[in-house]
Order: C-alpha cells, then structure tokens, then sequence
C-alpha cells in the first residue's frame, strides 16, 4: 500500500495520505486529476469495486469534498479518495462510464448537494425527491427541522418546562445568579 | 375542521393538461347516506366488518409486521380480514407507519380509488405526530390532515398482536357504523385537498380520482 | 469458477436511448408502489413489447426519511435508535454498523461478551432475514405455501429477539460501546429448540420448493448474472457468490468474532435466480450453523459493555472511518466522518441494495418476461429504504 | 306446457340456489385445507358470503361503460347457462335442469362464453393489467380447453351421445362402469385441463397477484365483484358438477355429490399448493404438449374402445 | 424435468397433518417477554423529575410538566415525564438514562383508540393500566449511559497527611476533570438546592469546553469565594445529585476548585471586567469580614455602592480563616478569594470592634445601609461539671491559635467532645500537632453532623471515635498536667414522637480516662454585646439569632444581617448567599427605582425604613 500511495504522491500530487485503520487508505487529489487517477486505480491496481461515492459538506470552509470509496479484493485493501469542490455551482468530472452505478450515485448528489455532473445519464431526473421546491435538502444550511415545523406542523398540546427553570421559579424566585 | 360543503360539483384538475383532463371525471365525490331502514345498515355494517380487504400498499416500515399477519403465526384470515392488490376491490388502507410526501401522493389516489365505505388505519406513531421522523423535510407530521384516520394503533413497530385488536377494534366501530371516513372526506373535501396541495408540490393528478 | 477481479472494458453501459413509445408499438406499465410484486415501497417503470421488457427504470424515493441528515442533528447515542430503521428486515446491521464506526472513531473496546453477543445477534438477523426471503422468492413464483411456513417461522425467531433485546423488529440492542443487556435465563436451549426446528423446516422447503419442476422451470435461466458484471456493476454478496466469487466479509476482513468461527463461504455456479436462491438457502443453513456456534461459545459473565463516557454530552474525536459487514444481501456499509463535534459531521450508508435494484436491475430486467419481474426483483433482494435512505 | 316450463323452471331456481351455496361452502372449505397445509386456520365458512354481502354493500361503484356492466353480467349469464343444462343429481327431476339431448355443446359453449364476457367487461376498465390478465387467460383457457375438448370427444365417441344425461346413464351400475375406468385416458386429459380450468397453482398466472394485480377483475368492485364471485362458486361448482358426470359416474344423491365433487377439487387442490406458477407461455407450451397428446390418444382409445 | 422434482413438491401436505403455527387468541396468549419495551412506567415517587430523559430523547416525545402531586423541593424538580405516543419509538434511551432508575417499561404494548390528540399521558400520575405491570423492560446491571463512579481525587495518604498541615486533597488533575465533569446530566437540580443557587452545571459545562474563565465568570456571578467553596463547602448540591442516587454524584466541589486552580488570581480583574461598576453615591457599612461579609461586600461593589467592613480580628475571612485548617483550605486560597475582594475598591477596617472601637450607632449615623455578619463565635457550654478546668479548651479557640501560628497548647493525649465538623478540624490539628487524638461523641457515628468525608479521614489519620459516649464531669487529674474526664455509655433510645433516637446515659456503665487536654467542640453561639439592648429588641433576636425578613433585613430599617447569626445552616456557602441576598435587598432598598414593577418584599423594606 506504501508502495501505491507514494506513487500516488508523485505521480497525481496526492496529498493528505491518512491511514485510517489497517486497510483502509484516504488521500485527496486535485479535482481534475481524479478521474484518471480513479481510472487507473481501476484498470490498473486492482481497485475494481466502487463502494460508494458520496459528499462532505464542509460549509464553514466552503467546500464540498466528494468521496470516492474504492475497494481492491485481492489485496483486501479500502482506498479513500477525497476531492475537493467548490460549494457554489461547481462541477464535477463524472465517472459514469467507469462503473454502471456511478450515475445513481451521481444523480444522488445532484439532487442532495446540487452538484454537477456533466455527461452523467439522467443527472436531472427526481431521485428520491419529488417536486422539490427547496435548496438541495442535504447541504448543511438548509434546516430540515425548521422546513418540517412550517410544511407539516406538529400536533397541538405539547409543552415542557426545563427543570431548573421551573425549579427556580417556584422555589426561589428572586434567587440565583439571574436576578433582573 | 371546517367544513366547507360548496356548491359547485366540478373540481378545477387544475395541476392536469388540457388533454388529461378529458380522460379524468371531474365531478366532486358526494357523501352517501346511510340506507334508511335501520336493520339494513347494521346488517350492511355487520357484513363489512366481517369481511375487511386491506388494500396491500405498504406505505412505510409497518408492512413488515403486516407479513407476519397475514400469514400463518397470525392468520388474519380467521377475522374476515384479506389482502387485495388492487384498491378497487379494498376497504381498508392500512397506513404503516410515516409517510414521504411522494408516497402520500400515492396514499391519497390509492384511498380515492378505493370504493366506499372505507377505513384508514394508521399504524405506529409516525402518523399522529411525526414520530422518529418529527424533523425530516421529507415525512408528514400528522396523516389526519390529509385523509380521514379511523384508527390509530401506537408502537413502533406495533406487533402483531396489538395489530389483531386493531382490526377488532376497527370491526366493533364499524359495527357501531362510527367509520364514516369517506363521508368525512367528502364533506370536508376542500379542506383536505388543501391541505394536500400545501405539501405535495407537484400536483400532476386529478382533484379526485373517484 | 476463477476469481476475476479483472474489469472487462467490453461492457457497455450507456444508458440506452429512450423508447419512442408514439410509435404504438409499446406499451408502458408501472409496477408499484402499490403493488404486490416489489419488494417494499419502490416502482419499475416498464415498457413492454409483447410480453417481454425493453426498458426498466427504477424509481424509488418512496420510503425516503433523510436519515443522513437526520443523523447530523442527533447527537452520537440518539443517532442508535435511528439506524435501525434504515433496514426494516435487517435493522440489527445498521445497528452494529453503526456501534462499530462509533467505536473505531472513539476509541472504544468492546467486551468479549458484547463481541459474541453481537455475533449471534447479526447471525439470528441474517436467519430471519432469509427465512422472509424465501418466502418471498416462493411467493413472488406463485407459491403461497412457504411464505407462509418461513414467515411464521420467522416469528419464532422475532420471538427469540424480543426476549433477548425487548423488541420485536427494531431491536436497538447493539449499542455503542456494547450491547444493551446479557442472554436472558434459559435462552439458550429455547434457541437451540428453534433452531432445530429450522433446519427441519429448511429442509422441507428445499423438497418442495428447490426441487420443483415448476420452481426450476419459473426461476432457471432467470436474470442471468455473468461474472464479468459482477465488479463494474458492483454486485456483493450472495449475488455475486452464485456465480463463483467466494467473496465473504465475513471471511475476507473478519469482524466480530467471525474469525473464531467454523465456516465456509458458499459459492455457487448457477448465476441465475435458481443458483442464488440456492445460494441463500445455504446460507441460511450456514447462519443457522453459525447461531449454533454462538450460543455454546458466548460467554455468560462478564461486562457486555465498554466503560463509556456520558452520552449525553459525548464528543468524538474528529475522524473518518468505513466499516462494512456482510448483510443478507452483501456489503453492508457505514461511512462516518466525525469532526469532534457532539453532531456527527457526515453519515453515508451504504446498502447492496443500491446498486443492485437500480444498475443491475435495470439491465436484467430487458428482456425478461413481465410476469418474471416479480421474481427476478425478489432474486436480487433489493431494499429500497437502503437506496434512498 | 306451460306449467310443465314453470315447474321445470321452479326446480331450476332450486338447483341453482343450491349449487350457489355449495360452491360458497365448498370454496371455503377449500380454502380451509389450503390453509392447513399452510400451517394456518383460514377463513370462517361463511366468509365466502359475508364477502359477496359485503361488496354488495358497497355504497359507491365507479363504472367505465356499459361493456363494464355486461362483463359480470356476462359471466354469470355463462354460469347459469352451464349449470343450466347439466343434470346436477341423475334420477332425479328436480335437478335435472333443462338437461336435453346435445347439452354438452351448449354447456361447452356456455363455459367459453362467460370468459368471453368477462373479457369484454374487463378490456373496458381500462387497467392494462386487466387486458394483460384477459390475454393471459384467454390464451390459457384456449390451451386448456383443446385437451378438455379431446377429452370430451373421445367420450362422445365412447358413448355415441351428446347429451349429458345419457353419458351419466351410460356410467350407472357400478364403478367400474365410471369414465374413469372406461376411458381412463380421456379422464387424464380431461383432469389435466381441469387443472387449468380451476385457476389453482400452476395455472393461475392470469389471476397472480405477484405477477400483476390479480389480472382481470383488477378493477370490479362492489355489486361487480360481488356478482363475479357469487359466479365464481356457482361456475366452480358447476364445472365440478360436469367433471362428475363425465368421468366419475355422477351422482344419485346429495351425498355422493359433494363427496365426488369435493374429492375431484382436491385434485386441482393437491397440486395446487404443491408448486408455483407457471408462466403463460409455459402454461401454454404445457397443455400444447402433453394433455393434448393424451387428448388425442383418448380419442385413439375411445375408438379402440368401439372398434374392438 | 425429473421425476423427483415431480414428486417431491407434493411433501407439502405433510404439512396438512401437523399443528397449526397458528396463535389462536394472539392479543390473550401472547404478551410481551418480560423484557419487553413497552409502554412506560414512572415510579413518580422516586423520580426526581431531572428530565434526562427528556434531554436524551431523540425524538422530542417527553415534555416535563408540572404534576400537582409533586411539588418541587430539594433534590425533586416537581416535574414528571409525560410521554408523547405520538412520537415515541420505544428505544428505552430515557430508562437507560433515568438517574433515578424510577422509569421502566412495561411488557403492555396494545393501545387504539380513534383520537390521536389521545396519546399523551404522564406516566405514573395519570391512571393507566399498565402501571403496576411486573415486566418489561428495565435497565440491566452493569449497563450505564453515563460513569456511575466518580472520579477519585488524589489524596495525601493519612501518613503523609498527619504530618504536616498541607492540603490533604491535591485537586483534580485536567483529565480527571474534564472525566468527572462528563458525568454530569445537567439537570441542574443542584441549583435549587444550593444556598447560593450556584450555576452548576453551566460551570461544569465550561470545564468539558476547557473554558475555565467562562466557568470562573459563572460562579462568581452568584458566589465571590469559589476557591473556598471549592475546598470547604458542605456541598448540599452533591447530596441531591440525581446522578448519586444509583452512583456517586458528580464531585462538584471538586470541580469549582479545579475551575480556581486553573486562573490565575492576577487574571482575576481582566476576566471578570468588574471595571465598569457605576459608583451610586450610596455608603454601606459591613459588620464582619467573614464569607456572609465579604459576599455582601462584593455584589454591592457590584451595585456600584462604596462599602466598609468592619472586622475585630487582624485579617479578613472570620471562620474561614479561624476555623478551618489550612490542610483542608490553604490560606492562599482563601486570600485568593478575599483579596480579589478587596481589590474592588472595599474599605477594610481591621482590628476594629464594633460596640468598643465604634458604636452600632454611629455606623446607623454614617451609612446608608448596614449589613450585620458577626457570625458564631462563642464555644456553647456542655454544662457538665468542671469544665472551666484550665485543661479544658473549646474547639474554636485551637483552632484559631493553630490559624494564627499559636501553639494551642494541646499536649500529647487528648480528646475531643463532639461531632461536628468542629469537633473533627480540631482532632485533625491535634493529630498534626501530635496528639492522640480521641473523640466522644453522645451518639452514634452514622448520627455525626459532621461530613462523612471528615468522619472518614480523621479516623484514617488516626483519631479513635468513641461513638455514644456522654461526658459527666470533669474533674482534676492525678497529674497536674492532665485532667480526667468522667463519661458514661449511651443507649439510643426510639424517640416516641418519631423524632430522631435518643442518647440516654448508662449509669452502670460509667468510664474514667485522664487526658493532657480536653477539647470540647459541641457547638458555637453567637455574641451579639455590641448591640444594645434597645436594638437587639427592635432586632428581634431569638435564641442569639436573627430571622430575617426575605430580602435578609429587619425590623429597624437599613439594617440587613446575614451568614451563621441569621440562619439555621451556619456554613460557609449560606452565608455567601446571606451577603448576596442582602445586597440585593440593600440595593432594592436603596434604589427603588430600579425595580419599577416589583411588590414584594423590597418594598416593605422601605415602607417599614420609612416609618421608623
């Protein structure tokens, strides 16, 4: 795995190499080299199993970080692949062509995130959503609780006192550190 | 509830196109009276209790336990009680558990189609209140808004058991002819479909669809 | 069969072009959700050319609850009672899943007993998974007789779960740090009766329904997985095994105490809904097999859990980690970044299911018989909840 | 003539009333022993008619046209018209029903023209899992019904009538005297048709709730359904009620009825639990090939019969 | 096709022949296991209403409402769980969490109904079926959401201890902080208890975020001495603890102090920003420098108020310093506190008495307001003979000679009368002094009023408690140098009002021991000569204490009085809340304005100053 990872480093500039617990790799790459790096780590070292792809969303920094999860049977080694997008409105090479499920998941962070993916089949389509009218409902701004409040309501006839509230309110009032 | 018993017998269909809309009925659904002669209505109500068809849409994780129900360990079969695939022929819609807006949608055609009278249980807790999914932007928070609910049996998942008294619970009210939900449903008629509107955005379906 | 892990480039898989249905030729047809012959809430969208299917697409969303970002909202113990719901047939893998990113992430041992615990709890899991599962498979060909034997026999095993962890389907015994409570008394030989009693039942179904010329005549031949898919379609688990990959989590990168236990993986040659089907019900014997193992090998003293912080208020490291585990239906898998936070920062499950009832499905579907969707669905144990999540 | 049509009509209504009720109570029964062999209880016995009530009940009943109205209407036309001229018990002028001399080939006419009906009706719905259902089982009942018709020739053959009463007479004196025994060939043929006729597994794809939501009637409900079932146990136990008389000697009482007419259910109803379904074509390819043969060979038999 | 696949499908009706899987009365036959999730049971009794459960809920289904069975008082919030089924999904997170192990499931599971508004009910309160269910699920043993065991403090060991006066508790070190302030629920049912309403868990929160000036700001804005109170507090909030009540509560003691130890006391002026106090003009004088003063002192600096404390001894603290050894609280520490005081701007008037060096009078005369804290400061009598002996020393003098680098003069053998905390300082200094150290007390150990902690670890360094012992006389020794003590055995005897057992003499069973001195600590009373007679009547003083109206004043105007002489629990952490109290009403009194829409007791103050 050393051996690989430091192949990466120089031959993609992969940085970050973190390994996570025995057999499983994360390193990150520049978005434009990810494809073919992804590519030959299919074609060439074995890693034919795409586990999953999935996004971080790093809202405080402004980045997205995609996460394309690898898997190598034979050597029974995970490689993480972490690439780092812009937040607003940036693209992303697809590698639909590289596995039959890339597009589902693609057409998932499409729909979650408002990623791009040119080429990707049936990026547009509804996934799991329909007739959404919202921001993309996982990027961390939007606030599911306060869209579930003021789409669904909540049934009536539910309140709750905070117990040391409650108790300073009977026991002593006019006590405590919170006086006027 | 309010209710708002209009006046006018046509619905709009108005999320259908032109074309569409030919082939959809647009009558507003009227509420049924019960028969006149007393003895025959609580005959009728004995009959529909005794023979309850549960329409076979798992809406949610409740259809899990509905398996165990409806085959040997639990044999509702022994209550009267049948699975039928099609709504046409259902009386009974057994709501398990949340439901996403997408499959509300669904709900709410399946349960038009279905041919009154007609009940709706509602199992778990994900219907009276949102349940394990109070916060999510994807589940609804309180099913009575949108169709007419019978009966609530509570539990995540409710077993079973409970799902048997349930369905003895639902036969006494019925007996009793308490179940009037598609009367309900039609009296309070715009009501409801406003409340539907209000979540399901993409109203590409008929008002109603009988 | 040879374990290929080459990637064939000669597959092929555009997205076809659309069917030009004005032409009259076609017909579309919608399955589901309302409809008895998916497995749980989804819907195939069909277009038919006579009998046979030129196009499949999948839709699923139905049963859609955002349990990721749900689980950004809750904190780390709240976020347990959750996952189980991911999977209604299988909650306990999401349960351990989950416990076990936790734990990797947080530092946290588990005791010997809790391991063994745990163990037997995914193998009674993976049991009356598959005991639904034959049913269904026999139910989606037409014959109600098992499913309903499985099913009830299924309760037997649900009733051993809610003596053992207090619920019938959403267990939530297998918590961070543990699980939640020891065997209960006289568990054991209750377990051990019922297993018996499954292995007579197994049986009886391999006579009546493995060998059932109409079972054959229905299922052989029936979507048809060749080996050079397996990998760029990533297909795991049992349908991967039929067609010879003697690919096991369970063996390959042992979790739990699986590695103390005596077993082979089962691999078949028939890559069609028969060998699969067959495939599972060696499994389940397999699982019953392993149960055994579990109940005479699981401690009966000492801590089921872990010296755990307060809950309440627990904060862990930041992190990422991805455990996988092998579910009835394959590579079952947590993906967890933590940021030091109360909140987890980003939870991705990732379930066999998502590839499998989508890719897969969509491709095995064309040219197959409509009245063989049912079944071929069913063959591939697709789950929808696990795709939308 | 008239009061000798009004009795005959009177008893008729008897007969139907009565076949009516004990298809009602056989199918419950059937289902009884499915579910027995299902590990469960099964329904009550008079589920059957708490069911018809029930949809009768109903107190809407959305309609798609008038050919959706026949279709039951249809249906139970060609059940009545089946049971119309089969002599239910022989001996015995109550329930011989307009049984007359070439009966047969109205009774055979009358069974395909209830599906035909029904096909009519349900092609109106609109679902196309209705049409879907209907060119399933009307491609399954032309394949059952070639090895059925063979069947039946071959007996006409073997007892040189056409009418049913006569081939029922031919039977008397014993059971060595039954088709069964006589013409044990087209009784096999006759019994694998039957098979497809019943709609039990394997031959129920055209009513599979997996494969499409139960087929035909996916969208008849309330006084529909409840007329199409009431026709389902009335032609259920008509069909029995012919199968008896043809092969298994008919029946001088009450009795020997229901016991002849339940024990040849069973055998739509042992091999009904034991497998799945078949696929239509399978189903198709199935009759085509070996119950046609066997068909055929009756034919061969029944002449032997005459000839030796 | 083979025949065997033809055949062989027919083995279902083998099945036919056997029993049914069939439950035949499944809602009868079948109820829960018994560890079954069920519907809740509330002990509502032993619930103390924490609300953990509620906090751990995941799914927002437990509101805490008020229950009128329960009223609130200390240790129990008066509110109960009540249960939302419409949201619940039966994990048993809030049984596994409940401190108070008062919450369980039932093995109940069946409830329909057609009203979905329906499914709310307070468990254990409203009439339910299942309340008394036997089964269901409960937590199992040795199953914890949270550490039951606290975290132990390191310790001198009673060798070391005994040798020297350093603090005998070493702190808690960061870890063992931060761990122990993990443990806590945050409840914060402590607050209520505390006699200064201290924000517990607020502060125990900053420890877990390693923001100790955040913590530092938190305890001073309701008590101005944390390092001693971090030290020497009787600490009622650790008693009601939810978290004690299945484990060892949550050392919040400890904790205040760690929070201390962590500033720097030069840091002091720059976290707390007391810079931007508004002077009001007004003058306060303070009657003693002890923890009811200095507290006063500090929040009316607070006020914006100038003050004056007056103090008969030569420095600041009054019993703080006296009376408690530096081993269990280091003069540093308490300077610490005090000189942040101080350093306020708070005019200290040391060595000053008051009736000798400056009447009541005129402080009445000079100042707007007077707050009086003179505290306990008079040995009570054991009324037995002969103890005047000159070998006879009382508790609060040894300790004070020890305070103030005196040798006390205690000799090698000594005993100690008594068992309270007094009784217990003054056997630890004995013992570090060298003596050997007995103590008798009338009762039994378990009945000491002294903290268990303080029981413990005097008999660990080496005091030998003599439980149920009563002293009779004191006569002269054989030796001149010792003196000899005459004590009788006690029998408890069962109170018959159900009072608490009393001690009663054993005539036949009288002892004799000869000691180098004899240390009586039976208690403090308070000398209030300073005041005249005229006053301490307007005063209303019963037994030698105040009763204070409820903003800690009195009957003569502009006179509020607070610490052990106006209440009943005499401890360090009352008296800081007498001074704080008081200068809020001392600030209500002399700002009314302030206050526009209050009527209580403020008000009466003034009206009452008036008529005076």
């Amino acid at each position: 795995m050393n051996e690989l990872t430091n192949r990466l480093k120089v031959d993609f500039d992969a940085s970050e190499i973190t390994e996570r617990k025995p057999g499983l790799t994360t390193l990150k790459v520049a978005k434009d080299k990810a494809e073919t790096l992804i590519r030959e780590l299919r074609d060439r070292e074995g890693f034919t199993h795409l586990n999953f792809m999935t996004c971080i969303d790093y809202i405080e920094d402004g980045i997205f970080t995609l996460v394309y999860m690898l898997h190598n049977y034979e050597q029974k080694q995970t490689l993480g692949i972490h690439v780092d997008i812009g937040r607003d409105g940036e693209e992303m090479v697809s590698i639909h062509h590289l596995w039959a499920q890339a597009w589902t998941y693609q057409r998932e962070l499409r729909e979650a995130y408002g990623i791009r993916f040119p080429g990707s089949p049936r990026l547009d389509e509804d996934f799991v959503l329909e007739g959404w009218d919202q921001i993309p409902p996982m990027r961390r701004e939007f606030d599911t609780q306060k869209f579930s409040e003021e789409r669904f309501g909540h049934r009536e006839g539910r309140q709750s006192e905070v117990p040391r509230d409650h108790m300073k309110v009977t026991l002593y009032p006019n006590r405590g550190g919170d006086e006027q | 509830m309010i209710k708002s018993l209009s006046t006018e017998d046509t619905l709009e269909n108005s999320g259908l196109s032109a074309e569409e809309q030919q082939l959809f009925c647009n009558a507003r659904p009227k509420a049924y009276e019960p028969y006149p002669i007393k003895a025959v209505e609580d005959f009728a109500n004995w009959a529909r209790a005794n023979s309850l068809w549960i329409l076979a849409f798992g809406t949610g994780c409740g259809a899990i336990e509905l398996r165990p129900l409806m085959t040997a360990r639990f044999d509702a079969n022994r209550f009267g009680v049948a699975g039928r695939p099609t709504p046409r022929q259902s009386s009974v819609f057994v709501i398990g558990g949340y439901a996403s807006v997408k499959t509300l949608k669904r709900i709410i055609r399946s349960y038009e189609q279905m041919q009154g009278p007609k009940f709706v249980i509602c199992l778990g807790i994900c219907p009276v209140n949102g349940g394990m999914y109070f916060d999510s932007y994807n589940t609804i928070n309180q099913f009575d808004l949108y169709l007419p609910v019978d009966l609530y049996i509570t539990g995540c998942m409710p077993r079973p058991e409970v799902l048997v008294a349930g369905i003895m619970e639902l036969q006494k009210k019925i007996k009793q002819g308490r179940c009037d939900g598609a009367n309900r449903y039609v009296e309070n008629f715009d009501w409801y479909k406003a409340n539907q509107k209000k979540v399901i955005k993409n109203w590409d379906m008929p008002d109603y669809n009988w | 069969m040879t374990q290929s892990t080459g990637h064939s480039a000669s597959l092929d898989f555009t997205q076809p072009e659309p069917v030009d249905l004005s032409s009259g030729k076609y017909v579309k047809l919608w399955q589901g959700p309302q409809h008895p012959g998916i497995t749980g809430n989804m819907s195939l969208e069909l277009v038919l050319d006579g009998d046979t299917i030129i196009e499949c697409k999948t839709h699923v969303g139905y049963l859609h609850r955002a349990f990721e970002k749900l689980m950004e909202r809750r904190n780390y113990i709240q976020n347990f009672t959750v996952v189980c719901r991911i999977a209604v047939p299988e909650p306990t893998f999401n349960e351990y899943l989950y416990s076990a990113a936790v734990e990797e992430l947080s530092g946290i041992e588990v005791p010997e007993r809790a391991i063994w615990l745990r163990t037997m709890n995914l193998e009674l899991m993976r049991l009356a998974s598959f005991l639904m599962w034959i049913g269904g498979i026999s139910g989606a060909f037409g014959k109600y007789t098992v499913p309903n034997w499985t099913l009830a026999y299924r309760d037997y095993v649900l009733d051993l779960f809610e003596e053992m962890t207090g619920a019938r389907i959403y267990h939530m015994y297998i918590v961070p740090g543990g699980v939640r409570a020891g065997m209960p008394e006289g568990f054991e030989e209750r377990a051990r009766a019922i297993m018996d009693g499954a292995d007579k039942l197994l049986d009886q179904i391999e006579r009546v329904l493995f060998n059932n010329v109409v079972f054959k005549a229905r299922s052989k031949g029936l979507g048809i997985i060749t080996p050079d898919m397996v990998d760029p379609y990533g297909i795991v688990g049992p349908n991967a095994r039929a067609c010879g990959f003697a690919r096991d989590l369970r063996k390959d990168e042992p979790y739990l105490a699986y590695d103390q236990l005596d077993f082979d993986i089962v691999t078949g040659n028939e890559p069609d809904a028969y060998g699969r089907a067959y495939c599972r019900l060696l499994e389940t014997r397999q699982s019953i097999n392993l149960i055994r193992q579990c109940l005479e090998r699981t401690p009966t003293d000492g801590p089921f859990q872990a010296d755990m912080p307060n809950v309440l208020h627990w904060k862990i490291p930041p992190g990422e980690t991805y455990v996988k585990a092998e579910c009835t239906r394959g590579e079952y898998g947590y993906y967890m970044v933590s940021d030091g936070s109360e909140y987890v920062r980003r939870v991705h499950v990732r379930g066999p299911s998502y590839t499998h009832a989508i890719a897969v499905m969509e491709r095995l579907a064309v040219g197959t018989n409509i009245a063989d969707i049912a079944g071929l669905m069913v063959s591939l144990h697709t789950y929808p909840p696990e795709i939308e999540r | 003539m008239i009061a000798e049509w009004t009795g005959k009509i009177a008893n008729f209504a008897l007969t139907l009333l009565i076949v009516t009720a004990y298809g009602l109570f056989m199918t419950a029964f059937i289902e009884r022993i499915i579910a027995k062999v299902q590990g469960r209880i099964g329904i009550p016995y008079w589920q059957p008619v708490i069911n018809i009530l029930k949809n009768f009940f109903k107190r809407t009943a959305v309609s798609h046209g008038y050919m959706f109205y026949l279709g039951p209407v249809f249906r139970i036309a060609g059940g009545i018209g089946t049971l119309a001229f089969i002599p239910v018990i022989y001996g015995s002028e109550t329930f011989s029903n307009f049984s007359m001399a070439g009966d047969l080939f109205l009774v055979i006419y009358f069974m395909f023209f209830g599906q035909l009906g029904m096909a009519l009706g349900a092609g109106e719905s609109g679902h196309p899992y209705s049409a879907i259902g209907i060119a399933r089982g009307l491609s399954q009942m032309t394949a059952y019904e070639v090895p059925f018709a063979l069947a039946v020739i071959s007996i006409v053959i073997q007892y040189d009538t056409l009418s049913i009463t006569e081939i029922v007479a031919a039977q008397q004196g014993g059971w060595q005297n039954w088709t069964v025994f006589t013409n044990w060939v087209a009784t096999l043929a006759a019994m694998l048709a039957f098979l497809g006729m019943t709609g039990y597994s394997p031959f129920d794809i055209f009513l599979a709730p997996q494969e499409i939501p139960i087929g035909p009637p996916t969208e008849f409900h309330s006084a529909y359904l409840s007329f199409m079932s009431l026709n389902r146990a009335l032609f259920g136990a008509t069909k029995l009620v012919l199968f008896m008389n043809l092969f298994f000697g008919g029946a001088t009482g009450l009795i020997e009825l229901m016991i002849k007419t339940w024990l040849i259910y069973m055998v739509a109803i042992v091999v009904g639990v034991a497998f799945p379904r078949f696929r239509v074509d399978q189903a198709i390819r199935f009759f085509f090939k070996i119950p046609t043969l066997i068909g055929i060979m009756s034919i061969v038999y029944a002449q032997m019969m005459l000839t030796s | 096709m083979n025949l065997k696949d033809l055949l062989s499908p027919f083995f279902v009706w083998q099945r036919a022949f056997e029993k049914p899987y069939t439950s035949m009365r499944p809602t009868i036959d079948r109820p829960g296991a018994p560890a079954y999730r069920g519907f809740h049971i509330n002990v509502a009794e032993t619930c103390v209403g924490c609300g953990s459960c509620h906090t751990i809920c995941q799914n927002h289904a437990i509101d805490m409402v008020p229950v009128e069975q329960f009223q609130g008082r200390p240790g129990d919030s008066g509110l109960r769980p009540r249960f939302d089924y419409g949201r619940c999904c039966w994990c048993g997170l809030c049984v596994d969490i409940c401190t108070a192990a008062s919450l369980r499931m039932s093995n109940e599971y069946a409830w329909i109904t057609e009203d979905p508004t329906e499914f709310h009910f307070t468990a254990g309160v409203d009439d339910k079926a299942w309340q008394d269910n036997e089964h269901g699920y409960r937590r199992a043993e040795g199953y914890h959401l949270y550490p039951p065991k606290r975290i132990e403090m390191d310790m001198l060991s009673p060798e070391e201890s005994v040798q020297s006066f350093d603090e005998v508790a070493r702190g808690y070190n960061e870890e063992q902080a931060k761990k122990e302030a993990d443990r806590c629920v945050e409840c914060g049912i402590c607050v209520a208890t505390c006699p200064a309403h201290m924000d517990v868990p607020d502060y125990i929160h900053s420890i877990r975020d390693g923001d100790y000036e955040k913590g530092l700001q938190l305890m001073y804005r309701t008590n101005p001495f944390p390092a001693t109170c971090g030290r020497i507090c009787t600490r009622r909030c650790e008693s009601v603890c939810p978290v004690g009540i299945l484990g060892e509560p949550v050392a919040i003691r400890w904790l205040k102090r760690f929070i201390v130890d962590q500033v720097d006391a030069g840091e002091y002026t720059r976290i707390l920003n007391n810079d931007a106090v508004v002077e009001s003009g007004h003058r306060v004088a303070i009657i003693g420098a002890g923890p009811g003063g200095l507290s006063a002192a500090y929040y009316l600096r607070q006020y914006g108020h100038a003050v004056s404390v007056f103090e008969a001894q030569a420095s600041a603290g009054g019993m703080l310093r006296y009376g408690v050894p530096s081993y269990r609280l280091p003069d540093a520490d308490l300077d610490k506190d005090i000189e942040y005081i101080v350093s306020l701007g708070v005019e200290m008037n040391y060595n000053t008495r008051i009736g000798k060096d400056i009447s009541f009078e005129q402080l009445l005369q000079d100042y707007d307001a007077v707050f009086l804290s003179t505290g306990l400061s008079v040995p009570s009598s054991m009324r037995i003979q002969g103890e005047d002996h000159p070998r006879v020393l009382s508790g609060l003098q040894v300790l004070a000679d020890v305070a103030n680098g005196r040798d006390p003069g205690i000799g090698r053998k000594v005993a100690v009368i008594g068992g309270g905390n007094v009784a217990m300082d003054a056997s630890r200094v004995s013992r570090r002094l060298g003596g050997d150290v007995t103590i008798l007390y009338r009762r039994r150990i378990a009945d000491m009023p002294a903290d268990t902690e303080e029981i413990h670890e005097s008999q660990e360094e080496g005091c030998t408690i003599v439980p149920q012992a009563i002293p009779v006389e004191i006569v002269d020794a054989a030796d001149s140098s010792q003196v000899t003590i005459k004590w009788g055995e006690a029998e408890m005897v069962q109170d018959p009002k159900g009072g608490r057992p009393r001690p009663v003499l054993q005539e036949d069973r009288m002892h004799e021991e000869s000691y180098d001195c004899i240390i009586s600590a039976i208690g403090q009373g308070s000398n209030l000569d300073y005041l005249s007679r005229e006053i301490q009547d307007q005063l209303a003083i019963e037994w030698g204490k105040f009763s204070p109206g409820e903003y800690q004043h009195t009957g003569l105007a502009r006179v509020f009085v607070g610490g052990d002489v106006a209440n009943r629990t005499a401890d360090a952490i009352s008296a800081i809340e007498d001074g704080h109290h008081a200068a809020r009403g001392i600030n209500r009194f002399l700002n009314p304005d302030a206050y526009p829409n209050n009527n209580t007791s403020p008000d009466t103050t003034r009206s009452e100053g008036e008529q005076q």
